[in-house]
């Protein structure tokens, strides 16, 4: 019998598959169309301290392979999510990660702290793709320095397992990476989104309303398994994988390339039991080559 | 709402651009209600990648079928209009709110070009409801105008309205709809489906007339089902604005209530 | 009557459309396919001081509305070049756009010495995804102070067109063009490849015999399209924009986004007319629209 | 070499993932050589994306038709055997270096899976020239195997060999083809196409039997012309060892050339 089982620092789950932030809301309205208990985990859509409106439509719009979108984080805020949404999640015995965002170190450091002891949340995701307004709108997720200490800051409030998740828009993401190890992160997750445009020629304007957005699908998956790659040979933390995956195979690459859980995002709006399909698929190829244990395939691209 | 395989039936092009396919698929049929839509998997889910939304045209619960009319616009429809008779196809629905009949007879349909999808649905079950029901339907010229008589039982009086005056009345579906107006027609609630401009010029309008008056929106769509927020237009509703979600708080809207 | 001329710095080009430099060849493949004369100007492979072998095979793999390449800038050398390849294209009567590129700055210099004075070439593309391999292996493109510098070597040497042809691989590609304008460089050049990787899931190690490519090809388009639109904003130089191309419409997204000459490279590869295609297009939809100068659209995205 | 839009006459499933496409184009069948291929245009251009090559199985010069043969793999491959008779398709050819016929009789024709397709048309077109044909073709099973007879004139001899021993003799191709050495076969030259590690076992048999020996070599392509330095081998000569590009000095080369 082959073990689906893996780790991600402390956080040990029946399956390596993961929802991306953003793309399944707080789990709810997926849950007629298939059985939640069957994630590996649920990442759940960023929460900001107070609740944001998001921006202006259109928010979307399909590209070769690929989508773009520019949601602007809309979402109820921390206490809407902890009187409306967390007792509902907490009914759900599968780990829940929580992704949280801010335009401060000081609005991350208080979700942390709001967050902590809070039962039924098995891990922090840390967004990073969030202009810091204190520092001119640089990103956290592009400057070594705001990201070490902004890790650090919410490494002093939060005891649990800590993911840090990546942006791909760096000249070196393993800088990044390493950055985010010395201030604290337990786990890497990697890629967020990629940013593009698209114009429409009729208006000959930029279609989306924020003129711009995030590159998600198959489109972006090459430029993440590099990533994923590239971080596996430099770090020694895990990896959480994600950009493009919509089956088996795919999952595959991003195990080999040295994740260790993988996470599903554009792949649900396209069909909302890909990741049942992929469970499923795992295991029947494991079971095929004779694998027992997952681990076995974490960056087993890189031994020869 | 379910993820439906549900078999081609028919498929026909019914007017230049225009397709109608008919689906088998009785749990789809039988509770699809007008106003909601359903979100169909085209092709190989690469390229095109997304699924692509269609409001359901009406529906047989008797025989378990569900008929969609969709406008042959890009890759997707492109796609689609390629579907064979025994084909299968995957949907998620019925999703979205409904149209609700809450106002007086009788009741006015305002439909711009593939807009008619959802109203003829409407029309049909408030005609079964025993409402008198009034169809103005406006397109560019004759050969983009959908048989809209074929989908519909005899009692919906149907007004036509061309650009070039090639069928029905001459001008744009707002001109023609004032016109009856102005003639005596006294609409006790409006429904209205079409391009963006064509509902703003109508809501507009509606500020004079004081109708109530509800309007089924489009918007680009990720999931369809809420999760993803993607789909969002914005409403006003006690003096504050607020994004809302085509999918799941629409298609329908109040038309009071959209920022237009 | 609507013109399809444009110019690019000094260059006049009698319509917009270039080949993307590595794939093309040196345009004799494509000659029994098209006439090479309807082309807008042709940038050649990238050609070294000394000839280069290139990379080992695998060296392209498709992705999902995209393709990886790992040449390895295989090419005959300076001086194979120009006595072998350049009496050729100067019978041509279309501008012709020499592609460069060194493993340090004098490698560069040194092309472009004996480059200058050539008759018959238009302009002098710098492609700056190329390792230093003094500086440790940095890419030129990467790095403000490497490419500043550079560019500044090459200007010294020639006095001709010269485009600076940008990597979409940094955290901020308007710094890096400003940088190159420092450095003495007339027009832009974006973007070359996007870094990627597949594996092999069934070898379980990466596909390329490289391991990684570039990215190119329609899932990029977003991608560079953004990319164009800022450094549109950004600086004063005249853009070629280019990133999946493939049709008029594509064309014409770059063109409003700030791109005052484009180039197609996959898009040749699936339709060896595309350029020809794209010509006869944008007369045509300049035509309808009633636009008289090209100069029109350019840059027609920002003006909301 | 040309870009042509070839009339798609007929095409058959000939055994289990197999597939056998006749074109109508009389350029291609009439100027096409044993060993060249046509780079296909599939699908729309965006998914799958590049073109895909494949090796011309046989021609008929006099009714411009050509003939592929052609393995369901993957995307492009499937949409291939989704045409129709009277569908277009969009090729490039005849593209590539043909065989050349240099040695003495028999000449030798090793096959290995749907490396078959560019011999076959080899070993028609040596059999008109006079000359004697032995082919050796070697798959999984039965069910894998093509019906070759079918694309070759009688007089080409053929040996089959599939590894379940349900067809020909039990074994390998290179086993097979061995025992037939054994047993006397005295080849002039040597054809070898089909995967890459039956031919590497041939190339490095034959420097035992120092037969002049000939293989098609397959590598991932993009413009299939010869522009993008894409499709490289490595190959030796004269001492120094250098890349060339299969899709314009190959895809035939001569075995003791390859960098195995
Ligand atoms: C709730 C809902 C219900 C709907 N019901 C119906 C219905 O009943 N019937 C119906 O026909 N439609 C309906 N629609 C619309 C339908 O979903 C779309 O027409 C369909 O998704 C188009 O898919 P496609 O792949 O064919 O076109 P796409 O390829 O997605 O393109 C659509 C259009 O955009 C244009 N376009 C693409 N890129 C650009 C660019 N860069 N600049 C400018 N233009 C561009 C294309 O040329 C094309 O005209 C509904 C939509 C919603 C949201
Ligand atoms: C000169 C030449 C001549 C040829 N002649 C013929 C011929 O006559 N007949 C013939 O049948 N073929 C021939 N081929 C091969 C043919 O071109 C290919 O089979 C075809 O291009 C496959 O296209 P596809 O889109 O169907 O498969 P693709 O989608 O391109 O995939 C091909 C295979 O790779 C696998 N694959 C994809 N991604 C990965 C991954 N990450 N890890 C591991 N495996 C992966 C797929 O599962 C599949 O089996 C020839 C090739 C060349 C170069
Ligand atoms: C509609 C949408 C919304 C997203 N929202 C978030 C978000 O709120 N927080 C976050 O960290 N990532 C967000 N992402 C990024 C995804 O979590 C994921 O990193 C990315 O989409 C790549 O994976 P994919 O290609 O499988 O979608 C969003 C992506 C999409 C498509
Ligand atoms: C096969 C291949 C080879 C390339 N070789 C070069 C090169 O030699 N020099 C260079 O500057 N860019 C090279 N490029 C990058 C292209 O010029 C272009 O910047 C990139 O492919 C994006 O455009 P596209 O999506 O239209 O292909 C190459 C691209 C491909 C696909
Ligand atoms: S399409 Fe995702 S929320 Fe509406
Ligand atoms: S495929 Fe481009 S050179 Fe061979």
């Amino acid at each position: 019998m082959s073990s689906l089982k893996t780790r991600i620092a402390k956080l040990e789950l029946e399956t390596p598959l993961l929802t991306a932030s953003g793309t399944f809301g707080f789990g709810d309205e997926y849950a007629s169309l298939m059985n939640l208990e069957g994630l590996g985990g649920l990442v759940v859509k960023t929460i900001t301290l107070l609740p944001r409106s998001g921006n202006p439509p259109p928010r979307l719009v399909e590209t070769p392979a690929g989508m773009l979108n520019a949601i602007g984080l809309q979402n109820p805020g921390l206490q809407h999510f902890l009187e409306k949404e967390l007792p509902l999640l907490q009914n759900l015995h599968i780990p829940l990660i929580l992704s949280i965002a801010g335009e401060t170190e000081e609005e991350y450091a208080a979700l942390a702290e709001a967050l902590e002891g809070c039962t039924g949340i098995a891990a922090l995701e840390l967004n990073l793709s969030c202009p810091n307004v204190k520092k001119g709108g640089i990103l956290f997720g592009t400057d070594i320095v705001l990201l070490g200490s902004l890790v650090e800051k919410v490494r002093a409030h939060w005891t649990g397992t800590l993911i840090a998740k990546l942006t791909p828009n760096v000249t070196d993401v393993v800088h990044l990476a390493h950055a985010a190890a010395r201030g604290g992160a337990d786990v890497i997750a990697a890629i967020n989104t990629i940013r593009g445009m698209v114009i429409d020629i009729t208006k000959r304007r930029p279609l989306l309303g924020n003129r711009f957005g995030g590159l998600s699908g198959p489109a972006v998956r090459p430029v993440a398994v590099k990533i994923v790659y590239d971080l596996y040979e430099a770090i020694k933390l895990p990896i959480i994988g994600m950009g493009g995956i919509m089956n088996t195979n795919d999952a595959l690459q991003f195990i080999m390339a040295g994740a260790s859980a993988v996470a599903v995002g554009t792949g649900n709006f396209v069909e909302p039991r890909t990741i049942p399909q992929i469970t499923a698929g795992l295991k029947e190829y494991m079971e095929k080559s004779g694998i027992k244990d997952l681990h076995e395939l974490v960056g087993a691209a890189h031994e020869s | 709402m379910k993820q439906c395989q549900a078999l081609v039936q028919e498929i026909n092009e019914v007017s230049s651009y225009f397709y109608c396919l008919t689906l088998e698929e009785p749990y789809l049929a039988q509770t699809a209600q007008p106003g909601q839509f359903l979100h169909l998997r085209v092709g190989n889910g690469i390229a095109p990648l997304l699924r692509r939304p269609f409001s359901v045209a009406g529906t047989s619960p008797a025989t378990g079928t569900i008929r969609l009319l969709f406008r042959r616009v890009g890759a997707g429809t492109e796609l689609l209009s390629c579907l064979r008779k025994g084909d299968w196809l995957d949907c998620l629905g019925p999703l979205g709110t409904p149209f609700s009949a809450v106002g007086k007879d009788p009741a006015v349909l305002l439909a711009g070009g593939a807009g008619v999808a959802p109203l003829l649905f409407l029309g049909e079950s408030m005609l079964n409801a025993g409402k008198n029901v009034h169809l103005f339907y406006g397109a560019a010229d004759a050969k983009a105008l959908l048989p809209v008589d074929r989908f519909l039982s005899p009692g919906v009086l149907i007004h036509f309205a061309t650009e070039d005056g090639s069928v029905g009345e001459h001008g744009n579906l707002s001109d023609v709809f004032k016109l009856a107006l102005d003639k005596g027609l006294a609409p006790g609630e409006l429904f209205a489906c079409g391009p963006l401009p064509l509902l703003r010029v109508l809501a507009n309008e509606n500020r004079r007339w004081v109708l109530p008056m509800q309007v089924s929106l489009e918007e680009n769509m990720a999931c369809g089902v809420g999760a993803c927020q993607g789909c969002a237009v914005l409403i006003k509703k006690d003096g504050e604005t607020l994004y809302k979600r085509v999918c799941r708080e629409g298609p329908v809207f109040n038309s009071s209530e959209v920022v237009w």
